[in-house]
């Protein structure tokens, strides 16, 4: 058995481990803290904060499908304000790596929620989502166009110093091109998946399960989706991939970690199994001691990852 | 709230289409009080992927206990659950039911697998001295499981189509209750409720027609991502300055004059 | 109960019912002969065919994935001249719809080869595979741009007065553009959706399960997806809209109709259960006449179906 | 070809790791040949969701079995069945073993999994008055069933470690046994095999360098979509005209040197 150093960077920022638990599922780490070690998570990655609160989309918001959820939870939050008044105490001090997940409609929000999170409620870095398919206006056409994208990271880059990560949807006709254009403005990381748009209807009452119609789709059902775009992604970026999208089990993030992603994230699977990202990191690590694999860049040797900076 | 791995005592038939499942609870873990609830991962299989949430329907010397209805794939499994099976658990989830106020006599009305945390309520409440009134209503009286009721509740069935006890609607057996038990006034009662949303609903606006209106606590579903207040998946609409109130944090338990039941909608129950 | 007409019309064809079987998960028919009964199908649509014949990709081929299956097949077929000679003769007396599916790398190749069918092999009509995700040249780009879509369905149009039915892609930024242009270039109809672009990866011997890499996903763990995209056209177009993706139970087939599709087509599902198909098409017959629905036009008054022609 | 619904008589263990599931047959259907194959639906849930391909190892009066291993998923399902629980069929599936030409001696080398089909035939041969010579290799003795083989079947177990029978791989066991058997000469005999790729390449190899090289047919396993023929997804690659031939429908049984074992690659067995 040789040794395995776990240890992800992105950016400036060394955390401690690949296993991070996705935003929007994780709330804001005190929902899990009697459940988990919260000093074992690589990162967490908050609720999505927008600049002014949210209520979220009407009820209902979450249903299963085969294998899978739909939710349209639709960003509701409490707003950079009431996140720095109620949320970031508890964050601050959190024995892990804390990057918070942004959102908004406009470029504008964007910057405006960063430039007041910095100043007033600063964590380890961002994720910019561009890319929720529950919000009408804007955000879903941000994240599904080249250019938009490289101005809302040039203008976020300019904001900060700390690691900014891009959340890549799905849904769109070429993920790379996406992926490149944060790349080229200066992002220091992507990360991928967010949710696939789906529907199911109510055949009973004929209409949509989901009162806003469509929602996002996670869980198992779309690992193969993940995996294909953090794949293809792996192989047009050379700046580290975040992998996420139906990680349920050890074995799924260590096909991640070989498609080309250098951290994962834990999503769904924390509402079926709150224990689910110890047991994932603990299968990465005995895979790569087993394997003989030293650090997470040696899962990249086997699929002709782009090579890293 | 823990994670846990129980052991199943019994899983058998409460009435049709009702099982009662029983399973070890660890002296570690808190005890589940009346109105909480806790989910049951039913099993490893990706399908049905989601934990479901079961109220607690009685609790004893080291075992807890749910009263469930088998409805689609999740619960269906439960029913296949044998004594010595290991049931994969969290909880206990959720607030709970509070005691009445200023000596009100607590009338507790469940409907369908609303039963389960009014049942264990009106024991607690017996327990303590109280004398709790317990309505069930159900469509027939094949509906109506055996209770082994401890002395000291006032148990009425109520039925729609007659068949046991009263014959028709909680509301209307609670009605008539006090039209025959003029002691009993509606200013001093308290009501808990759980059942499906219209019983509640109508509940709801009776008792808001009375006069003083006697203060309702109404037990609410909703599906469940998470459980623990994490992912906003399970709120429903509530008045007040924010809309939305978590089922499975804020609630289950909800003063039913918070609800907008305009808003609630869904007739998943 | 009512009477429920399950017929429906695309272009000038007339089908018996809505329940079809997807191309490339039956075959050219004869493979489940001894299964069901040809006679009860709505539409057989049969694997692709191309201009030349293909050997397909490498193995392996197919892989299971959580409530869903990948496969990379690749277009294997006998090409138009073997389809004419040996699938033709018994399609031909089939006592059902029978739609080709035409495949290509490039427009001229759909061109020719819907010229050499139209001679040597008429059958009902086309489907008109753009988006196949399993072909390296062309395929993949055609079907993802609405220009091109336009043009491939302006051209196929010309030479056939036959139903013309274009199959959409999923894996698109926007899945109603791609339809319009199929509608506006005078296609009869279009169906959606086809795989969506997916990967598992092998981690006790580090390499993809299929032999190209990425592969088409299909099953159950794709039905949202294939909902959210045929209630999205439907409320684009007025053509009908054929829907598939993930049909197992009639339920689903249910949904399908009600986000406004006019017929579906079962695809995976036939490997799993031969008999789907029946099982299928009794569920959506017993719920018309349960709800008093007495045709298919009438499952689209309530989630809003753009009015058809 | 017919999709029934069988029930189950019995389903128990075989060897370490392997069970035999023995189901009813039905009299109408028509009766599994040798190197016919059968594909379950192991449960109704979308996970496992394809039905899983078996060979037939044996049948009777109005019963068919199947050997197999506890791999994955699906066959750790199976693994729960119990007598009289229904199965989802559909088969029987694919050619099947035809018998030895010019009164060749029928060798049948089973390995593993592969076990099934050849045991299966070898006792049609055996009653057909053939005198079959029936290797199984496995890694120890633990993984060779107690077959209760019929008389004329000359059976030699072989194993990895040496703890049952012949110390070596099935091919040194068939060197070693021509060695000693001058009188079986390798022009006289007639291969059949089923089990690990790797197993049939290197016996399709021996018995190329053979002069004259003896008749090998080989049972191939592929990962399988419809098992019918529809979908081209259970292809291997083989040498002629056509690039590939489907497992299960110009399969499972292969003339071995119709396979291109450079492309046979995939080491899932
Ligand atoms: C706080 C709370 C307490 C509950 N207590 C009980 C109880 O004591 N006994 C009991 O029998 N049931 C109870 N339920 C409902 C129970 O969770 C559902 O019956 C169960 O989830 C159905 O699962 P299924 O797979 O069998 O059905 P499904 O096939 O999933 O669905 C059947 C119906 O149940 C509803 N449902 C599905 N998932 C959920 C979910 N996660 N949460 C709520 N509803 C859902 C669906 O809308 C559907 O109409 C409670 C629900 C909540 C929220
Ligand atoms: C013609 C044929 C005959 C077979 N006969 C037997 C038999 O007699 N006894 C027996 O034990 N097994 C037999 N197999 C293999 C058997 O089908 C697999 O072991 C089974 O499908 C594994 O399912 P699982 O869900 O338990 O495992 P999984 O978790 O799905 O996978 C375990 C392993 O089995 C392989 N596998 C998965 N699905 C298939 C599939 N559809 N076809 C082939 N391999 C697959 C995978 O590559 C993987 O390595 C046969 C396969 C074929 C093609
Ligand atoms: C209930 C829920 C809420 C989510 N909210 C957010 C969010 O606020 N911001 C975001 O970027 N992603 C959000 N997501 C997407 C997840 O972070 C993740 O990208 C997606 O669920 C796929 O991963 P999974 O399959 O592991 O869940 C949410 C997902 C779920 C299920
Ligand atoms: C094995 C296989 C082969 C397929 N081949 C074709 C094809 O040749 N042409 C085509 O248009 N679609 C093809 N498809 C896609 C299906 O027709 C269908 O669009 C897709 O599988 C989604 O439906 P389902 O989830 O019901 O299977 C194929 C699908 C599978 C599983
Ligand atoms: S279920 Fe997630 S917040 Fe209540
Ligand atoms: S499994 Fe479909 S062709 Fe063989």
């Amino acid at each position: 058995m040789s040794t395995f150093d776990p240890r992800v960077r992105i950016g400036s920022l060394t955390m401690t481990n690949p296993v991070g638990v996705a935003s929007g599922t994780f709330g804001y780490g005190s929902e899990y803290e009697q459940l988990i070690d919260l000093s074992s998570l690589g990162a967490l990655y908050t609720k999505a904060v927008t600049l002014e609160p949210r209520p979220g989309n009407n009820i209902p918001r979450i249903v299963e499908t085969p294998a899978g959820m739909l939710n349209s939870i639709g960003l509701a939050n409490v707003g950079s304000r009431g996140f720095t008044r109620e949320k970031y105490p508890y964050l601050r001090d959190l024995p892990c790596s804390v990057i918070v997940n942004l959102a908004g409609s406009y470029i504008e929000d964007y910057c405006q929620t960063l430039e007041y999170l910095e100043e007033h409620a600063p964590l380890a870095g961002y994720e910019v989502n561009l890319s929720c398919p529950n919000v009408k206006c804007g955000g879903m056409a941000l994240g599904t166009d080249p250019a938009q994208v490289a101005e809302v990271t040039r203008e976020l880059r300019k904001r900060t110093k700390k690691p900014l990560i891009i959340k890549l949807s799905p849904n769109v006709t070429d993920i790379t091109s996406i992926a490149k254009a944060a790349e080229e403005a200066g992002a220091d990381a992507v990360s991928c998946i967010n949710t696939l748009v789906g529907m199911l209807i109510d055949t009973k009452h004929k209409r949509p399960l989901l009162s806003t119609g469509t929602g996002g789709l996670s869980g198992p059902a779309i690992l193969p989706v993940g995996l294909a775009a953090v794949y293809r992604v792996s192989q047009a970026v050379s700046i580290p991939v975040i992998g996420l999208g139906g990680i349920m089990e050890a074995d799924h993030a260590i096909q991640y970690l070989l498609a080309g992603a250098s951290a994962i994230q834990v999503g769904t699977a924390n509402f079926v199994d709150p224990s689910a990202t110890a047991r994932i990191l603990e299968g990465i690590t005995d895979y790569a001691r087993r394997e003989g694999l030293a650090s997470i860049q040696d899962f990249h040797q086997f699929l002709g990852r782009k090579a890293q900076l | 709230m823990h994670h846990l791995h129980a052991t199943v005592i019994h899983n058998r038939p409460a009435a049709r289409g009702y099982l009662s499942l029983r399973f070890s609870w660890p002296e570690t873990s808190p005890v589940p009080k009346p109105g909480q609830f806790l989910t049951i991962r039913v099993s490893d299989s990706p399908v049905p992927l989601l934990r479901r949430p079961f109220a607690f329907s009685d609790t004893g010397d080291g075992w807890a206990e749910i009263l469930y209805e088998k409805r689609g794939t999740a619960t269906t499994l439960l029913g296949g659950l044998q004594q010595g099976d290991s049931l994969d658990l969290l909880g206990p989830l959720g607030n709970s039911f509070s005691p009445p106020r200023e000596h009100r006599r607590p009338v507790l009305i469940g409907g369908g697998i609303g039963m389960g945390p009014v049942l264990y309520w009106s024991r607690i409440l017996a327990a303590q001295g109280y004398r709790p009134l317990l309505i069930i209503g159900a469509r027939d009286k094949g509906l109506i499981p055996d209770l082994d009721l401890p002395r000291g509740i006032d148990f009425l069935p109520a039925t729609d189509d007659g068949s046991l006890g009263f014959h028709g609607t909680v509301v209307d057996c609670l009605v008539n209750y006090l039209e025959n038990h003029p002691e009993a006034e509606h200013g001093n009662l308290e009501l808990y409720s759980c059942g499906p949303n219209p019983m509640m609903r109508a509940l709801h606006s009776w008792s808001r027609g009375q006069l003083p209106p006697a203060p309702l606590w109404v037990s609410m579903e909703q599906t469940m991502g998470c459980a623990v207040g994490a992912c906003m998946g399970c709120v429903v609409k509530v008045h007040g300055e924010k809309p939305f109130a978590r089922v499975c944090m804020e609630g289950p338990v909800f003063d039913s004059s918070l609800i907008d039941w305009e808003g609630v909608g869904h007739e998943y129950l």
